[in-house]
């Protein structure tokens, strides 16, 4: 498809705007004066619109196919809750910051406030900020609130550890709040190993990062030993809530030891995913760094009111702009109220219960590195195949001829040639058999006919791309 | 509610093939010391209570009348923009990580960072950040990187919140951010020429700033450039259909917030955050960019590129640990753009300041009120009041009209200030009857 | 607004391959004594300009609590009937004259046919008609065609403004409607079967009536077949989830108002009508029917047939002349039952009835009303007031309550009289309100 | 793709409804009770969105292609139309009906008033009803009241004449109405000739139904004369508005000399075409017709306020449960508001330009039966091509591989293998361009390859389907 800057027409217009009820003012001077127009599209309305919706058909989604990426928990996104936040797009967030604005902005601050509440018992936590804009950012926003906790304190430290399975995030997140990052391997178990854990471990460690169950759908043995250990050493625990679709109701990581959580509102409470975003990246944590939170928190008022607090000193400060992705939190709110306690529980049980059943089915065509019960996702290898030259990649590129979007491959990094299967809870068995075929179908291609998983994808409108001269040329910008 | 599809029949052919007796045998990895304390939360309702209660909840909020802004803006979205964002095919998938399944999401986040490049005047951009707030900061560690330095220097009249945020990310790094100060309502150029010592990476400013003054930058990116200093600027990207373009300016780094591009208030987000540089930087850009290539066959396609640079690969030496940004928000604002056009952005922006020099001149010839810009603005200007400004908006709040943003909690002595944001949708009627509920209210 | 695209310069380069200088010269085809006298409209205005004009319309209607029906119900519809049916692939498409590129029209049309037949428990269904009124119309005409006859018989218990669609209908083409009265919100069992003469082609009832009475027409159905004459049953097809079926109940054609199965009140439309028969009558139904097949290689597809029937071929021989009809709102129809599905109907039913034999119990209890119907109800009864109900309902109304539908404009005789409608939306809460405001009133 | 019924899974569920708060009902009498359910889907909500989401992604649409479907008027349907329809979604239609309801209904009242009251003035008619369901309904009730006029002047009429390239429809309607039809053949100028009419014009007449420009696109230059003479018989002219996307602004039906015309609010004012429906069909009449309109009619008080008219005993009585399509009416009040006197008057010169211009451009490949200035839409046969066994319908098919819909095909009647072409005013110059090589390259190919364009199209879920054994079997619902 053509680019819409090269369906430009000079002249050709789409919106038009109303006609001025002022006078026109005088002009500005010219050193302030763009010199020409920004070179925007003059498209017509129809053309924009044939457009995107052209370019959206090009698009592989929860709502077009079965998307079972692993670790990114791509489950229905419940078309009412879009419904509820397009109720509450219209409150400006600079009215609640105005003099006695608040009492302008109930709806959304308490809503806010309730969110907060809800995920704080939902995660065992004391309070709940909602502020970060994303899973990362909200993992960034934790580790910023351990470091301010140390410096309250007085505490001197340098390192926080991840387990070499954990997220690229997790240590991006430690690097930027200027941690040293150290990296312990995996044990036979699938996740950090307890050793050489127990051997890193000092008084100049802030914290260490788990996801848990882990991104190989593990859930860590000795979960609690770690976190006396750590907590031995003053070191906190941050939870990164990645995975937390499979243990709802089950598991509390504020009750197994964890200090710091951020939960991923666009994964476990079904928001969407928008094509890479926006997510919502709320940062849960015990009573003891509740003065550190990102301001201005949202409180409730001896009268029942929602408001902002006034005098937060210790705070960390702001780490975005007003109250959150308040749209998302929309939906997220919507979303666990529907579901409600049962409905919560009955997610993670279904979620692991479809994970366990796309092992069973496919732990005899593929090499699982751990065989194990998993929570919510497995990972396979594709190592058996790759004997006859066939990688994670060309299954993965097959599964898009047949019309599924492809688990996560090649991660978690600690798997050769990891496929990483995350169903989620909202697929039916029916949808999970017919992947199933494909995929041993895949398995059986590799034996007899390696060169069509090669030449995969066939159906796209275009085939593998060239990541190279992309790389090299660096062409981000058209024209 | 429950979306599980399962039926009890089909769960029982599913433990049968998993050899479990039970969904509970599942569990029990987790031990059941570890087993949730509490999970007290109210039952679920059906999808017709839910919406009864957030009709109810939505009415708790007021509408009023905005003349307010401060990084969030009420414009016109083109009713194309919710209609197309809202295929189900952008905003139910993730990040493109498999490009020739996600040509759609690509090509859209390419011409983004088209756009923006056009908008702003600048080489490169990369496929969207979080907010206006947290894109400053990020150029504010890239110009770190960039530089090896390890100080910036900030003038005081950029967005106190962006501010905020830029102090919170460098709180903890040991980079010094020094606050020029700012004299009524501009930046003091010569207090910022003299910060520029030879371990500032960027001086940072807003344009139009937070008082909604305009200024030329050029003289500013000249002394930074000749300190090897990066000029950052932060952009209200509805401004630059009439204001000289950072690129036009020297700027190094350009960011600004999205919203008023397609994206709606919503109480603060989601919006996006846009940040675009020259092609030199493009290796120390934070967040996924996207590139164009081609396939075996020579068609021409888009995917993630210089992905070397990310947290999923660089881990900890990653430019940056942003992983999920705002990329329906992004395709939002590419769709605005897209309709409003090359020209429309012109009569957007003229439009914009005509109505706000109204008001301007109709809120500034009340008596006892003067305004405090020197020089142009944009959509915004600043008042001061005979009295004290928040005095004055919490009166006028009650008429239904959010008349401006007091300064006295962001700037020392500015309790008598505001400033005022005319926006296209806001009509004459409704200036002057802001006009005359201020005059009463003094 | 415009939305034409082209630009002068496009415009010239059309005109020269036309041959033409001006695009005036394009209507000199039109004599200039026949061009327009006036066209004295508005100018126009923008898309921003218009969203504030119409939500300012909007907002000149007021929110009741609505227990009327009459036709017409305030039922939830399923968030996802408004995300899917507003794919642009179904809304911005035509009737599916090109079967190979609107095999998603045809195929969910298809299955609309199918969930017709299920509900109404008949054989074969068409893919929409206008409204429940003109279905029933139709029906008549179709019972005309079918027996060859000239007379109808209809029950005065049917929807009076259906009845008189059926006469609007009927009063050119010679055919007498034979109405017979209702006695105390029933059908008059023995007055309907003493109209049925030889001559008569079809006898039509409402099923519940107009009143709410639910009432087994088996041996109404028993009578018509007995004289050869047909049966058409007008049906509510909420209520088909909890009642015996039409086709159980040996009707020989059902239709009914599709707009409780997804669609919003909206003043009155669009909806949509269902009409079903039996397989042996279909080439005498009217308009548009999908039927299965397949292509060379022996893939299911569907295509529009029995077009022999139809107006673009047969001309003035058609059924009917009925061309475009109500795809999208029987789509939403399907998207409905399909949400709700097999067992959900059930529930609802039942949830709708519960709540009205509630209220029916709590109205029925005030001092001086009474409950008019004599058996069972679905989810409408008929209450008698000891005064004029349209008077009741004018001062319930001030407090924000639509009560009901007064009789008094309908049926002779039944000034006292109203019916009130109780659907799964209304809460116990507001049934409480309702009962305590008519005791206030009276 | 498979049927939604074949999804079925027993006790799978959809949408939950709420729990009572109200007591259980005692059940109904046994004899009232259904049986067993009825068979509806018992599907998820996700398996639910991605079966319709697949469906509609298996249409071709306005959004997604250039849809020229002669007399069809297939145009961009606004965006901005849709969010207007929703702000009207929830009031009760009998609110208006209540005593003194139409207070609480002001904002829909005046709408259709307003509506009313502009369609007058374009279509230079003295009142309009917007009840009417669709085109074709709106025919129904025009030649209604045409029979109510003359009753209600004893007039003793039999007949309706139409032009054989008449919409079926004309026909059809007037055969609802108890008229019989009287069929006029086309002279050499495309249109009902006008000696065979005036022979056949006698006193029995009731009406003459003339679409203007007609369904070959072009304005009768003898329109005036044919009604005088219907005039003089006391036949009164019906004014088909399928095309009047021609000459808004232009010509009037109202000032030309016709006294009933119904107007396809979804071709001409650009509401959506929804897959087949809904439509609005307004009717407009002369002065003389007015008492006869549907009740009940939409009046304006003195006072101001709209209302329904009480007394209306000449009425024709309802054509309609209520007021009409009000939605699709909402919007196409709004596409007109938007567009304004200048906005409309551009609409067709634009339409007509861009039929000229394809015209022009096709002319050379394609023979033309009337080779004319034609108004909005050209009409080519096919018959150049037929010689190499190539027909209407091949091109017809081919146009879909190319991801374009086809025109109008064998319609109307009157011209041998039709190809009837109206791109509407909403598309590009470069749209029409593509669409024009692809054309021209199917008429070379007619030449070259006629093979290929039997066997077209080979790009869609399926191929040419078997139509005389969907007719043959009638197999209409599933299982």
């Amino acid at each position: 498809m053509k680019l819409i800057f090269e369906q430009s027409v000079p002249g050709r217009r789409g919106l038009k705007l109303p006609i001025a009820d002022v006078p026109k003012a005088a002009p500005l001077p010219d050193n302030l004066v763009r010199f020409e127009p920004a070179q925007l599209p003059e498209v017509s309305e129809l053309d924009l619109v044939r457009h995107f919706t052209g370019l959206s058909r090009r698009n592989f989604s929860v709502d077009g196919n079965f998307y079972p990426l692993g670790s990114c928990t791509m489950k229905y996104n419940a078309k009412v809750t879009e419904n509820a936040a397009a109720l509450f797009a219209g409150t400006h967030p600079m009215t609640a910051l105005l003099p006695e604005g608040d009492t302008s902005a109930q709806g959304s601050l308490c809503l806010l406030l309730e969110v907060s509440r809800l995920l704080a018992e939902i995660t065992g936590m004391d309070e709940v900020s909602c502020q970060p804009l994303a899973g990362a950012h909200g993992e960034m926003t934790g580790i910023m609130l351990i470091a301010a906790y140390h410096r309250a304190k007085g505490n001197k430290k340098k390192y926080v550890i991840v387990p070499d399975s954990s997220h690229g995030t997790n240590p991006a997140s430690a690097a930027m709040v200027g941690y040293e990052v150290i990296t312990i391997p995996s044990a036979s178990y699938g996740d950090m190993d307890l050793d050489a854990y127990r051997a890193a471990m000092n008084g100049e460690v802030a914290a260490v990062m788990m996801t848990c169950p882990n991104t190989l759908g593990l859930f860590n043995p000795h979960i609690s030993e770690i976190c006396d250990i750590a907590h031995e050493h003053d070191a906190l625990m941050y939870y990164d809530g990645a995975n937390l679709n499979a243990i709802l109701g089950k598991v509390r990581p504020g009750d197994v030891g964890f200090d710091v959580i951020h939960v991923n509102l666009h994964k476990t409470f079904g928001t969407p995913h928008g094509g890479g975003g926006p997510g919502s990246g709320p940062v849960g944590v015990k009573k003891a760094l509740i003065p550190f939170l990102p301001g201005p928190r949202i409180v409730k008022h001896a009268d029942g009111r929602c408001g902002l607090e006034k005098d937060n000193s210790q705070s960390i400060g702001r780490v975005a702009n007003f109250f959150g992705n308040f749209g998302v939190i929309v939906k997220a709110y919507a979303y666990m109220t529907m579901l409600g306690r049962e409905g919560l529980i009955q997610v993670s049980e279904q979620a692991v219960l479809n994970a366990n059943y796309m092992l069973a089915r496919l732990k005899g065509h593929f090499d699982v590195p751990f065989d194990q019960t998993c929570m919510h996702e497995c990972v396979f290898s594709a190592s058996r195949q790759v004997k006859q030259g066939v990688h994670a990649i060309d299954i993965a590129k097959y599964l898009i001829d047949r019309g599924y979007h492809p688990p996560t491959v090649y991660f978690p990094l600690n798997v050769k040639e990891a496929i990483m299967i995350e169903p989620t809870e909202t697929e039916s068995k029916e949808t999970m058999d017919a992947f199933i075929e494909i995929m041993i179908e895949a398995a059986r291609m590799a034996e007899t006919n390696p060169d069509m998983l090669h030449e995969a994808p066939i159906t796209m409108p275009v085939g593998r791309l060239d990541e190279t001269k992309a790389a090299r040329e660096q062409n981000v910008c058209f024209g | 509610m429950s979306y599980c599809p399962n039926t009890p029949e089909d769960i029982r052919e599913m433990l049968a093939a998993i050899g479990k007796g039970s969904v509970e045998e599942l569990f029990e990895p987790i031990h059941h010391t570890l087993r949730a304390k509490s999970f007290n939360l109210p039952a679920g309702i059906s999808e017709q209570e839910l919406l009864v209660k957030m009709q109810e909840l939505a009415a708790c909020d007021r509408h009023l009348i905005n003349f307010i802004g401060g990084g969030y803006y009420d414009h016109h979205i083109p009713a194309v923009v919710d209609h197309l964002s809202g295929r189900a095919e952008f905003y139910t998938a993730y990040t493109p990580y498999q490009p020739e399944c996600s040509q759609g999401t690509l090509q859209a986040l390419f011409e983004y960072q088209t756009a923006i490049c056009r908008l702003t005047g600048m080489e490169v951009s990369n496929a969207s950040l979080y907010d206006g707030g947290t894109a400053l900061a990020e150029a504010a560690m890239m110009a770190l990187r960039i530089t090896g330095r390890n100080r910036v220097v900030i003038d005081a009249s950029v967005n106190p919140f962006a501010r905020q945020i830029v102090a919170t990310y460098l709180k903890n790094i040991g980079v010094e951010m020094v606050e020029i100060p700012t004299s009524s309502g501009s930046a003091d150029r010569s207090a910022l020429t003299e910060a520029l010592t030879g371990d500032v990476a960027a001086v940072m400013v807003q344009n139009p700033n937070f008082f909604g003054s305009i200024e030329d930058l050029t003289a500013i990116s000249q002394a930074a450039h000749a300190k090897g200093a990066l000029l950052v600027t932060s952009v209200y990207p509805i401004s630059l259909g009439l204001i000289k373009s950072p690129g036009e300016m020297g700027a190094d780094i350009v960011v600004g917030d999205g919203q008023s591009l397609g994206n709606p208030l919503a109480f603060g987000g989601p919006s996006f955050g846009f940040i675009a540089t020259t092609k030199k930087y493009i290796r120390n850009l934070p967040g996924r960019i996207i590139g164009e290539t081609i396939d075996k066959e020579g068609r021409r396609g888009f995917v993630l590129t210089l992905q070397a640079r990310e947290q999923h690969i660089k881990r900890h030496k990653a430019t940056s640990n942003i992983c999920s940004n705002q990329s329906l928000c992004a395709l939002r604002g590419l769709i605005f753009l897209a309709s409003v056009g090359k020209e429309g952005m012109v009569e957007l922006a003229n439009l914009n300041r005509d109505k706000a020099e109204y008001a301007k001149e109709r809120l500034g010839s009340i008596r006892g009120v003067r305004v405090l810009n020197r020089g142009a603005t944009f959509n915004e200007f600043t008042l001061e009041l005979p009295k004290d400004a928040a005095d004055v908006v919490r009166t006028l709040m009650e008429k239904g009209i959010a008349a401006g943003v007091p300064l006295g909690e962001y700037y020392a002595g500015m309790a008598n200030c505001m400033v005022v944001t005319v926006t296209e949708k806001r009509s004459r009627g409704e200036i002057e009857a802001l006009a005359e509920a201020l005059e009463a209210s003094l």
